[in-house]
């Protein structure tokens, strides 16, 4: 059943997503470039169409890149 | 318990897990994928993610001591109106809620005391009910805002 | 159901879900999540999430007939030495497992009948529990593979 792995080959690490990097690194970017067209914040939707990229992934993208995940974690460590 | 009109329901997720920390991460994750509707803002969703790591690490840090063997409850409800959290532990309990909801005040004075602060700035409403030996329950409400071009 | 020596468990999830399309992603991605910990390849990340894709939209599609008030039951249990899963539905149960099972089998004719065999292909053990008119369980492991400098 070897044939059905068609995924592409991606063998980095999962902890370095590089995918999920960019896709955060380019949802922040049309962000930014939208406040300034639209005066205001942009909805998750309008990120999503500027980018063509789904809703359930740009959420999963903006999570990895999360730092702390509470202000607690450092004391907590 | 008070009630809010959100109008139908529209997704439920029920989550039973372990009082470790890496499930604060799960829980943030959980929460943001049902909240996720296309007219909130990324800042709104970072709002209720941090609403959620506040409510659940006081689960595993206070309620359960960080003991790793708790088990912590997390329901996530969005209906058509807004979205309702609750996250539940069966650890230690509030003995005074009322102080400890109090801004800058925490139980342990190496923490800075503003988890409540976050959850009542960042959510609509925030309901503490706890019971000495018996566990916390936190209810977190979240009216949608009016966003995008109709906003 | 057999046993498979995965060694110490690390971290347990439970998860209650209605049976929307939705919940198909959030499977997803608390399954990915709590596997996420171990040195895994984004691939044979992948593989899991595929796997867990197709057991849960069996459940939805199959299991409910796509009606959304069903309850899905979402178990992902991490240990030092492998992933294991549950996915259960309390639908319309499988008449005969050994053909569902089958390479390219569907009950439905519009459908591909692969599920099965994404399962089998990407995990190290595919069970199915099943009983018409009660539902169905499946459960997945999956061990960890030997990785980078230790493999
Ligand atoms: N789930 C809980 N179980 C027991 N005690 C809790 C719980 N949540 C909060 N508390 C109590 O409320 C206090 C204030 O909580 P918080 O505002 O989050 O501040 P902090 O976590 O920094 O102490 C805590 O110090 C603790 O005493
Ligand atoms: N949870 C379930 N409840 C009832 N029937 C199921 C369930 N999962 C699988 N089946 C049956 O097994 C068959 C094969 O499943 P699968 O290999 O995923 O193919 P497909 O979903 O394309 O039909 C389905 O067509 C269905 O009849
Ligand atoms: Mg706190
Ligand atoms: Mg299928």
């Amino acid at each position: 059943m070897g044939e059905i792995r068609r995924f592409l080959r991606d063998d980095s690490p999962v902890k370095v997503s590089r995918s999920l990097k960019e896709t955060a690194f380019k949802v922040n970017r049309t962000k930014e470039n939208l406040s300034k067209e639209l005066g205001r914040e942009p909805t998750i939707g309008e990120i999503s169409s500027a980018l063509d990229i789904p809703v359930e992934e740009i959420v999963e993208a903006m999570e990895a890149v999360q730092l702390p995940s509470s202000i607690h974690d450092t004391v907590y460590e | 318990m008070s009630t809010d009109n959100l109008g139908k329901l529209e997704n439920r997720v029920q989550l039973k897990l372990l009082s470790v920390p890496e499930n604060i991460g799960l829980c943030r994750v959980v929460v943001a994928s049902v909240a996720a509707r296309k007219d909130l803002t990324l800042n709104e969703l970072e709002e209720i993610k941090v609403a959620v790591s506040e409510a659940v690490s006081n689960a595993i840090i206070h309620g359960y001591d960080n003991n790793p063997d708790g088990i912590i409850f997390l329901e996530v409800k969005r209906f058509e109106k807004g979205l309702e959290i609750l996250v539940e532990d069966k650890g230690k309990g509030i003995e005074d809620v009322e102080k400890a909801i109090e801004p800058a005040y925490s139980s342990n004075p190496e923490r800075i005391g503003l988890g409540f602060v976050f959850m009542k700035s960042f959510m609509d409403r925030v309901e503490v009910d706890s019971r000495v030996g018996e566990g916390t329950r936190v209810r977190l409400v979240k009216k949608w805002p009016a966003n995008g071009e109709e906003g």
